[in-house]
């Protein structure tokens, strides 16, 4: 049994797996760069390690160094959170050469999972529906014309490395397919090395809807229902849900199916998400199996009422999962928003700095996962998620407006974030009714609306401004006053009578 | 601070990027802690609760309010009123009179520098010296939290100097190049 | 329909309202003393008015003055929170002379509840088991001397107007009878002007266990399951919880129909608490009816789904209870800590002071209701409650755990709480099986196990600590140093070599 | 800070109401953050992440720690660490001199005063100054947080002095009476 973690992460996912080691009484074992000496995951862990530099290759992504670490800690098992090295195969087949329990798939099944080629063969084979598109991977930029000319344009081209949105681009023409394809092959390389892309028929107005999943070592297979993630901007996800407007339980049941057929067809292991996407007409499309927790997973522990970090150490230690398909059922409703360090206005740009001050809100249904505390650094060396705002309610309008006053009292200073976009979504009609695509940013010209609301917002507190203004002049007059005479008046001194 | 009556201090805010004028008028100071203002036309009780360097807490006719005070320069006040910023640009002789005194200065952005708006390593740079840009053009990429952004020209012109290097790190604000 | 809500209260229940009235987006008014300006309710409500000086009785407890401020206000309705006028039968006719919708139970159906002999009386008619005891008030000694030779020694004296604990007190011969008559008498006197006590028979080694109701002006009636309120000191509760232990889903389906009984007998309208006591033989006496929203109905909240508040001014609106008692299911298990500013080792004496640091827990399952910031100030005007902990999880053992874990995070500088005690508790076999009762802190020698957890605490962070003393020793005198001599080295000044 | 070798500061603790003593050791400060520690007779790295006067953040041998420092006294010094409070009778001769020279007193408390542990409100009084008392015996009544408590005698003895009257307000370590 497992009594010793050591979490391969960082941030608000390494916080998130230590929380539940310590409801499990499981001691838990952190990795810090230079640059995280100072941040929370390394104080609430029962040990931490120093790895080494900054830059994640010389640190988060060092699995050498990793291994070791465990090993002197004496861990017996490692959780790898997300990102990082939580879909490398070689790491999780390192894990087990050295005998340390990964908690997580098999290498080899989260190399089928991550070859989204193979992935494709797979599926066909289990009978689960996939987008039209390439065949394979295509490694001349003159093949991708010519099948992006066959299955017509627009079309997507995508990096088989990417994940959560990276690497992905929509191209409208011959002359954009050619700029893209070189773009992303330099963007690949940079980051994996090599760079494998492949085309796919781009689909308009679609929904991202997942389901997640969970497998034990005896081959029990359940999904704990579907989540909605249509919200986003440049391909990533920016707000999620569960269950989704537009699943009912006899789509819940069917499509749920398809994503148990899918864990089974690749031999999956722990917890994982079928990815799919939802046309207007009602067809679901699998695109690709996540091999690791997601950044989402909360709000699916909102609405089942489980622990999915506890889930995956239960299936890690061989345990059958506790409880049947039909055990489950849909308990209200989640929806989280993530808080990232970016410049809504820019384009969604990173956003890095000191947090000079924070304020996390609290409530009955509100949930919080971050690193944030005043006084903490966002370091421009990792990804922008600095934390996740995540309300329950009874229904879809209790948790919209529970999420609507948290976002309210989220405070944070120091960087930018799309808290304001936020709320402009959740106050719109369209929003409100379900009516959600991937491109509903553009789709209803969401930042023109919260233009106006934010100037809104600014006339709503200009007299309490104006009246901070003119007090704080008046303090700042005292203190030159003190400061300079103590026997004449300050109005004097300033020229009034 | 002594209880005064009669007492009349006025100054004048515009909200940025607007063109409205907004006055703020201290009418009494009734205590320690309480003011009659009159905003924007319309007479209002302030009590402090807390004040310090940093922020003020304050009723305001019943309702409670807490800015921030998070800039503070001759020209500009920029403030979070309940967790709104709103940056107010000032007119009031006698503030300036209040600054000069501090001896806080304002400074001059130049039209020649390219600055970047976010912090980044430099991955590319697609321009020298001497090169011909338009506006739009890029001129070189970043990388930050493992996203590549192309940064642009923000006007036609010569590249006149280079301030980055290839593999730099460069933070909010630095100047990339200066094009003229 | 309500649209500006009065709240006649303060600290965490006014925080509690005022959140349920932003998320239906109801202006929310708040009541503050000279004590009070500072407080989180007058920040957070939409408009906060001062009623008065420090002492309850010129200022919460003002019914002329907080009807005034209502009317001024515009406000619509009044909800009263629990304590303060809470009960107070002519604070409800005052309000509902002035138009107010006073958000609880009429004046009338109040006065039975709190008429501790009527209520007994109408129980009796109800078919409700009720507690031998005196039939009515008892206004001589004697006349309470004789009654206790009757039923037997220990008896409780209680006062009818006493409620969560307060006013109640064992004796266990006639000596203790005459000396705690006197005492209830005066102390009676003092909060109430004027005292009216009766004797009911000591049951031992007694569970308290209660019934959240909820009743509309239609005449629909629920239980919202049970609440376990076992743990206690001086008949004052620390820990509740839901579902309780002892309870199957046929004990909660019996007794949840006597509770029903008791609200329909008394005309209730609203929510409100069904008050039981169960002996060993599992055998149920009902007690009282509390006329209020209870300080510890999160547990229910958290178990059901539902937002109590939100159904109090429902309710108020003349609106029907939109379920039925058949959709109701527990859902996991809820545990709540009562965090008052109380000195466990001088018999719960109040602690008060300025909080100079508090850290309030969060996390998956964490709720905290509190006033608290760091900075604040626990007044010496008013009882003990600064906040309540409540923890959910998908078993009793998940919530325990969640709980056990918060509590080590919850962190009140400035003043004593029950927070180590907390954490005993929760470590202990009995509590872990369940074996509860409302002398539990004697019964197992709680105190003294707490002497020996907080030394076993101590001895594991000595090793930090001397660390921790030692380098500060050394910062100390650099710092005398810098101040002091800038030439000569720190160490020679000190004879140092 | 220099970096030293060869450095050795030793300090001997006792945590109050206990026997045994406790000793701690700086052999080796490695940089500005770095100290080799010898703890209990172990051997402990620390590495501080922050520190000032108010508390220090660090690692001990891979651990974190927070402590605070709530008192410091020649006498005792109160730290929390990790939330747990600690407090140390001291024993070191170097902290002596540190606090001869830094002015900090400690104060002797007298075995005569009757002190309140808890604030609240004099509701009654029930004795008299020349009134003998026993140990036990109830000397007033407080009301706080709407309980009333009554206040015992300490010891034997006979009321030298009150400091009270009803309807008092006191505060906590108020003295309530004198008894010899």
């Amino acid at each position: 049994m497992i009594e010793k973690i050591l979490i391969a992460n960082r941030g608000e996912i390494a916080i998130r797996v230590i929380k539940t080691c310590q409801s499990l009484g499981i001691k838990s074992v952190a990795v810090y760069s230079d640059e995280d000496i100072n941040s929370r995951h390394v104080k609430m862990s029962s040990e931490a390690y120093h790895i080494g530099q900054a830059s994640s290759s010389q640190s988060y992504l060092n699995m050498e160094k990793i291994v070791e670490v465990a090993l002197k800690s004496g861990a017996d098992a490692i959780h790898p959170g997300y990102g990082f090295l939580s879909e490398n195969a070689d790491f999780a087949d390192l894990c087990e050469k050295k005998k340390l329990n990964f908690i997580g798939p098999s290498g080899k099944s989260m190399r089928l999972c991550g070859d989204k080629m193979l992935c494709k063969d797979a599926m066909a084979k289990a009978k689960v529906p996939t987008v039209p598109g390439s065949p394979g991977i295509v490694e001349e930029v003159e093949k991708a014309l010519d099948i992006a000319h066959e299955i017509g344009y627009p079309v997507l081209l995508k990096s088989v490395f990417g994940g959560g949105g990276r690497g992905i681009r929509l191209v409208h023409d011959e002359k954009e397919l050619r700029q893209a394809f070189d773009l992303a092959s330099g963007e690949s390389k940079a980051a994996f090395g090599k760079s494998a892309l492949f085309v796919e028929k781009f689909l308009p107005k679609i929904r991202h809807i997942e389901f997640q999943l969970a497998r034990d070592t005896h081959g029990n297979t359940v999904h704990i229902f579907e989540r909605e993630c249509s919200i986003q901007r440049r391909h990533q996800k920016l707000i999620e849900m569960s269950p989704s407007p537009v699943v009912d339980q006899k789509t819940r049941d069917e499509i749920g199916q398809l994503a148990v057929k899918a864990a089974i067809a690749v031999d999956y292991r722990n917890v994982g998400t079928a990815e799919f996407l939802r046309l207007d007409d009602g067809a679901f499309y699998f695109i690709e199996i996540n091999a690791r927790l997601q950044v989402e997973h909360p709000v699916t522990e909102l609405v089942s009422g489980l622990d999915l970090v506890k889930l995956q150490i239960d299936i890690a230690n061989g345990k059958e999962i506790p409880f049947k398909q039909k055990d489950l059922k849909v308990n209200g409703c989640a929806i989280e928003c993530r808080i990232n360090a970016e410049d809504t206005f820019l384009d969604f740009a990173p956003s890095t700095g000191l947090i000079s001050d924070v304020n996390i809100p609290s409530g009955p249904g509100v949930r919080v996962d971050t690193y944030l505390f005043s006084g903490c650094t966002v370091s421009p060396y990792y990804d922008s998620l600095m934390g996740k705002l995540i309300t329950w309610g009874e229904s879809f309008e209790e948790s919209r407006e529970r999420m609507r006053i948290a976002l309210s009292d989220f405070y944070i200073e120091g960087v930018e974030t799309a808290i304001p976009l936020y709320k402009t979504i959740l106050d719109s009609k369209e929003f409100i009714k379900g009516d959600l695509s991937t491109d509903f940013l553009d789709r209803f010209k969401i930042l023109d609306r919260l233009r106006e609301d934010m100037s809104k917002e600014i006339s709503e507190k200009t007299d309490a401004a104006l009246a901070a203004g003119i007090i704080h002049s008046e303090f700042l007059k005292n203190k030159i006053k003190t400061q300079k005479d103590h026997g004449v008046g300050w109005k004097s001194q300033l020229g009034m009578t | 601070m002594e209880i005064t009556t009669g007492y009349d201090i006025k100054m004048e805010f515009k909200i940025e990027n607007q063109e409205k004028k907004l006055d703020a008028d201290i009418l009494k100071i009734s205590s320690n802690s309480e003011y009659l203002l009159k905003i924007q036309g319309k007479e209002q009780n302030l009590k402090i609760i807390n004040m310090t360097a940093e922020g003020i807490e304050f009723m305001l006719d019943n309702t409670y309010h807490f800015a921030k005070y998070l800039e503070n320069t001759t020209a500009k006040m920029t403030l979070v009123v309940d967790g709104v910023k709103i940056t107010f640009d000032k007119h009031s002789e006698l503030d300036k009179i209040v600054y000069k005194n501090s001896g806080v200065e304002s400074s001059m952005d130049s039209q020649i520098s390219l600055k970047s708006q976010i912090p980044g390593r430099v991955v590319s740079i697609n321009v020298a010296v001497g090169d011909n840009v338009k506006k739009g053009d890029v001129v070189c990429v970043l990388e930050s939290m493992k996203m590549q952004i192309s940064i642009k020209s923000h006007k036609d012109g010569v590249i006149k100097t280079m301030k980055i290097k290839q593999g730099n790190s460069v933070a909010k604000n630095d100047v990339l190049v200066e094009i003229e």
